[in-house]
């Protein structure tokens, strides 16, 4: 069934700067906000924007983002007609077949099924950022202007510009360079990951791409460079929101610690959703004791003892006595009677033994040797154990350098 | 086809709940933060496995329709079978609005679904009880014992004691009578959760139709006590049915209680409801939240203590909420102090409103009003 | 959220339908060989990308609420959003069964649900129009125009010219009046198919509440017309409301001209219904089928001509079927013979039974007889 | 969530001896009986016997199979826990992975799946039988004897067994010995390729043989042989019903046959249906000099023309003048205005021109060289043109030798 607007959505990648917390899932099911999972961003937008087909080029420990997709109901993406699909590299006639060699490859690999749904317009969208963003005002945008590709940027501070993949503009926003993290950047307009293609070119430049044996078949560094040296007509989409990418350690805390503030991440806003898939469980129970400050709590948590500052994912548990501060606690996290967890992220199911000491606030040390702390998910910490600033743990208690 | 069919029964009215049903049936109820009572009754099905469910409706079920809409949430979507809403004579409407006499008329009402049931069994239960009863452990037990008809029960003893309907048990738990009406009960109190063949039901509805006796417990459980194999299944864990505003604010409050929470959510037997995809809770540094069951959504920015809060609430700054059940999307104003209040959904509480009633007679708010 | 919402009302009685609407109402009356009228609005909807759809019902609702189901066949099973039913006065009961005064009071009682449409604009049609339509032009037709209201058209005339609107259109199809109950009419009959604002549409369901005249032609198209800027689209493929059984059989005959089944069935606007998984349809090497349109599931021993078979119909040896439409799961014993015959769903013909009527006065028999 | 029982469908193989009907298709989604595919028939029977859990494992072009699967609604198998998961080969730590070696190592390589549900027993299906069985009659007899694994058996003609897996059984139906295509059978009782595992002892035989470098990884030459080594309690399930393996093209075409006399196979039953997922068509259409003996149509379908002995799938047109004869035809088959087609497969939207001959009658030939005629899905046969018996193109019209 021909469908005018579908999207396909980057999720393979090894997301291996996030180490213990991506041993045993994708980048995109990593929780997030404490109701979320990185994934639910992109895929709510999809769903709030109409595009109701979406496909998720995924093979890298698939099977907790598979089991948390599944047919797509939160997001309202089990159509029957289009709906949200897993795309795994499958074999081809011959017994061969590959993985995905590159984000571009990864598309070039189902062009057949995008075919299916014969598209005018494809958006290309990665699973590791944070933002709201209406797809379709792009694709509008696109449309207008006749585009073959429509890219999304976002004005960053000048001086962190060459951290990023930097577009040259003209005066109307039409994009005359890219440059890949330039030491000298001539704009401030940084690539999003957000890509809008007319199918039709993205379809031939792909498989050109492909069969250059030099490339590394990536959006960024050959599809865009190739489509702006043949002269096709790129333009830029300015956005404003908030948008971080999740990618390392240190700005998944961050992103929880911004929404924390609810500034620029508005979370309730029922006009866009985030839709999540989450357990069913009964209201969050504060105790009588509890002391919650600036923090959020999420349904099953059972909060007995302190949280500053802090995000408590569903089922989190809280022991009287224990104080939780600047901290990131995913999905069933325990945390133990008199346990202090300080400027930490504790993966899934992770537990905190009695007057267990956990990370360490900056101020009491030397900045070249603090950091956040990290526990892998399932990670057991003993009762009176201390794991310092700047530990990962992984699951079988073995420290993980970053 | 094996297995249970289940029925639920959502078309009840109790006058004691008073605002709380003026404009919903008791099944439709707002309970414990994020539920409607009716999914109580919904998720044990759905636990023990059922697949097809039909709920019998009359009058005031918009918002109930509202509340389970495809039933998703329930995972009761389905092209065969699921969730169906059986709405009062749907196909014929000789009796109007009137109200059912009895289950038995309201099972005739809904005859050609009955006979369509692809189940050999039956589960008939009410929407307004507050319950988490593994199901299937009362079929197995039911076609280990070879019963005609499986009684659920309980050995507790109920607030409105004329309500319910006692069941005298011999030997082996069989049922030897049913009363009811009475003041002092003796016996088992019935849960009206009975399991019997879909071949049994559909001649007991017929032999009703003949005798125009309409009433479960008189044409059934009286009448035919003597020909049926009736047996009693004893629940001991937590049932409830709300009948007066009272016993609505002393159950919320009960919740409170971990023992009983555990009870009524326990892991292996979620509790499903319509999902509201509301961000987390937040706290505030100058709020405080003790002793509280707080719902997905809040915002609270001033003191909450021994208080249920449903999904979406905010209470600003300053103000005090304590023994209270503040339903969805409720808002609290700046320096406000609401006691032993039963705000419904949307009820507006402006800035420095005051409003302290008892625990022995809490205040109840009418949806959508501004205070 | 840009887009439309769909808005269909199904509660109109059309009392020339006799048999095929004693219980069910003229929406959910079987045509074409495997769909219920509804299909054709709700699939022309779908087809158009409209996600959510409320069914004003009244009375008799009980055949379209198994038909429609979860809303799964039409993909329309959402948490958000999707089919939303909406019973008489689910919300209050004023009025009881007493029937609607108009569209503009149908409206009137699910205010609450049009509030909270989430769609910038609402496409209001009957759920008892034949029709395959695609909205999304209607829909890109009344941005580009500006207009207030974008009202679909035909200029061909119909059987029944009292019961229709007649519009009046000046330059650039702007409607300059309305009329109706007119024997000779002029202008485009109204299909009555609206496009406009959701703004617009709640404050003209408050205007009517307040002047209490409750037809949208009056109230709207009449009076609203100097103020409101209305134009008409004109719609050239087929479209048929079905009044009487006669329309009913004349209409269902017309199916088998292959250029009115390319414009109600083409292959980009699919019209989608209920799935009944039976196999293909058998025919015996007796048996023998001409000139005939015929569902999946059936069994023809007989032989078949100039007639429409619904899913699982069964014709048995000698039997003769001419002229005839034969809804879901009839059977027709051997050697029965059978011409100008509607027979309801689930109708047995005994063997050797004799009914021959004529293509101008066809005989219908109703559901579940047995003749 | 935890299940009592989950089912794993194997539909991994090429199904090279369908050669072109399987050249853009995996065997499972191959058309069955005008209004199914194969894997319709275990799916149904799964959702009908009340497993709502199904993993599909999958390597072989799984995208008209993905797509034909969805998100599981024609089989009632959507659901929030459970529901019907195709499950590719994927990658695993450190950029590795591989292909799904044999039928054990493809369970193997989804334990991680089984385990999310706990199962005490697997139903391990294959995708390519024609049959109705309910799967929970045999688990429950696999309960009441306690076996470690339940298979289920056909009595086959004497003079067929050497070409089955054969069960050689005591009294009491306890599998002794397993034999491969024995030369000289002791028993006639041949494996349907259907198994009822008890979950834990098949995840611990599954470790050991993967640690086999001489196994070949598979359920009948590997698994089950080691555990009547082993010493487990192996029993045999006997199933009277219509079974048939649609393996190759004779099968094939025999099994549309058999449906065909309605005998065996009823597909009618309401009580035991099978669900399909098919485009929405009007009914069939039978024109004024349609011809249609022993043969079946399905919605969609518009003859003119004369059908005897065949079945059509939906959206098959036939003209006027045109025959079909003992031949299936697959969903949008054209066959045009004189032309005749006898004893043949039509791929989905093969077209015959006018006047043009596939296939031939046997009893016109030489029984040697004759055999039905085969077009690949897409396939166009020219006005007039021939298409001798036994003979099979694919859709760019080169012959294809069996």
């Amino acid at each position: 069934m021909k469908k005018e607007c579908i999207a396909m959505l980057l999720a393979g990648g090894q997301g291996s700067r996030l180490y213990v917390l991506t041993s045993n899932v994708a980048k995109p099911a990593v929780p997030f906000g404490g109701k979320y999972r990185i994934i639910d961003f992109p895929l709510s937008n999809c769903s709030n924007a109409g595009i109701d087909t979406v496909g998720v080029l995924t093979q890298y420990k698939p099977l907790e983002l598979n089991s948390y997709i599944g047919s797509g109901q939160p997001w309202d993406l089990d159509r029957s007609s289009g709906g949200v699909h897993i795309l795994p590299p499958y074999m081809v006639e011959g017994d061969k077949g590959s993985w995905y060699k590159g984000t571009a490859n990864a598309i070039y690999q189902n062009i057949g099924f995008v075919d299916m749904y014969d598209p005018e317009y494809v958006v290309v969208l990665s699973g590791d950022h944070i933002y709201k963003m209406n797809y379709m005002k792009m694709v509008d945008a696109h449309k207008k202007a006749e585009a073959a590709c429509t890219i999304s940027v976002l004005e960053v501070p000048w001086d962190e510009a060459s951290r990023f993949g930097i577009m040259n503009v003209d005066s109307e926003d039409n994009i005359v360079e890219f440059q890949e993290k330039p030491k000298e950047p001539k704009s401030n307009l940084a690539s999003m990951g957000i890509y809008v293609f007319t199918w039709k070119k993205l379809r031939q430049y792909l498989i050109e791409d492909e069969a250059d044996p030099e490339s590394s078949n990536d959006f960024g560094k050959n599809i865009i460079p190739k489509m702006l040296a043949a002269g096709e007509k790129l333009i830029a989409y300015r956005f404003a929101g908030y948008w971080k990418d999740v990618g390392t350690l240190e700005s998944l805390w961050d992103a929880n610690m911004d929404m924390l503030s609810r500034g620029d991440l508005d979370l309730l806003d029922s006009d866009w959703p985030i839709y999540a898939r989450l357990p069913d469980q009964p209201p969050a129970f504060m105790g009588k004791n509890a002391r919650v400050e600036h923090s959020v709590v999420t349904q099953g948590c059972d909060v007995e003892g302190t949280a500053f500052n802090s995000v408590l994912s569903d089922s989190v548990v809280i022991e009287e006595g224990a104080e939780v501060r600047y901290s990131v606690l995913m999905p069933g996290v325990h945390v133990k009677r008199g346990a202090l967890v300080q400027y930490a992220i504790l993966g899934e199911g992770a537990q905190v033994g009695e007057d267990a000491n956990v990370g360490g606030d900056p101020m009491d040390y030397d900045p070249d040797k603090w950091g956040i702390s990290v526990l892998g998910p399932g990670s057991v910490i003993a009762d009176k154990e201390t794991v310092a600033p700047n530990t990962m743990l992984n699951c079988h208690h073995e420290e993980v350098r970053r | 086809m094996k297995g249970l069919h289940g029925l639920i029964f959502a078309y009840d009215k109790h006058l004691g709940l008073r605002e709380l049903t003026e404009r919903r049936s008791p099944a439709s109820v707002p309970f414990c933060g994020r539920y409607r009572i009716i999914d109580f009754m919904l998720s044990s099905m759905v636990n023990a496995g059922i697949d097809d469910v039909g709920i019998v409706l009359q009058g005031n079920y918009q918002s109930l329709l509202d509340h389970v809409g495809s039933g998703k949430d329930w995972d009761l979507s389905r092209k065969h079978g699921g969730l169906r809403l059986l709405p009062p004579f749907g196909a014929n409407q000789c009796r109007g609005d009137a109200g059912f006499r009895g289950r038995m008329e309201a099972l005739a009402s809904v005859a050609s679904y009955l006979e369509n049931i692809r189940q050999d069994h039956v589960v008939l239960a009410n929407g307004d009880m507050v319950i988490n009863i593994p199901l299937q452990k009362v079929y197995e037990e039911h076609i280990r014992s070879g019963a005609d008809i499986t009684c659920v029960c309980t050995t507790k003893r109920d607030s409105c004691p004329e309500d319910a309907t006692y069941l005298m048990v011999g030997e082996d738990n069989a049922v030897t009578s049913a009363q009811f009406n009475v003041k002092n009960p003796a016996g088992l109190r019935s849960l009206d959760i009975y399991i019997l063949s879909k071949a049994l039901l559909l001649q007991l509805v017929n032999d009703c139709k003949r005798t125009a006796d309409f009433s479960f417990r008189t044409a059934v459980l009286q009448r035919m006590a003597s020909q049926l194999k009736i047996k009693a299944y004893i629940w001991a864990g937590y049932a409830a049915k709300i009948h007066t505003l009272q016993e609505y604010y002393d159950r919320s409050m009960e919740m409170m209680d971990p023992v009983i929470r555990n009870e009524l959510f326990p892991r292996e037997r979620p509790v499903y409801t319509k999902e509201m995809n509301v961000s987390s809770t937040y706290v505030d540094p100058d709020g405080g939240c003790t002793n509280s069951l707080v719902a997905d959504g809040c915002t609270i920015e001033g003191t909450v203590e021994n208080s249920v809060l449903f999904r979406g609430v905010s209470v600003a700054k300053g103000a005090k909420v304590s023994n209270c059940i503040l339903m969805q999307n409720v808002t609290v104003g700046e320096d406000a102090e609401l006691s032993c209040v039963i705000a419904d959904k949307n009820v507006r509480i402006t800035p420095g409103c005051t409003l302290v009633a008892s625990d022995r007679y809490p205040m109840a708010l009418a949806k959508d009003s501004e205070v």
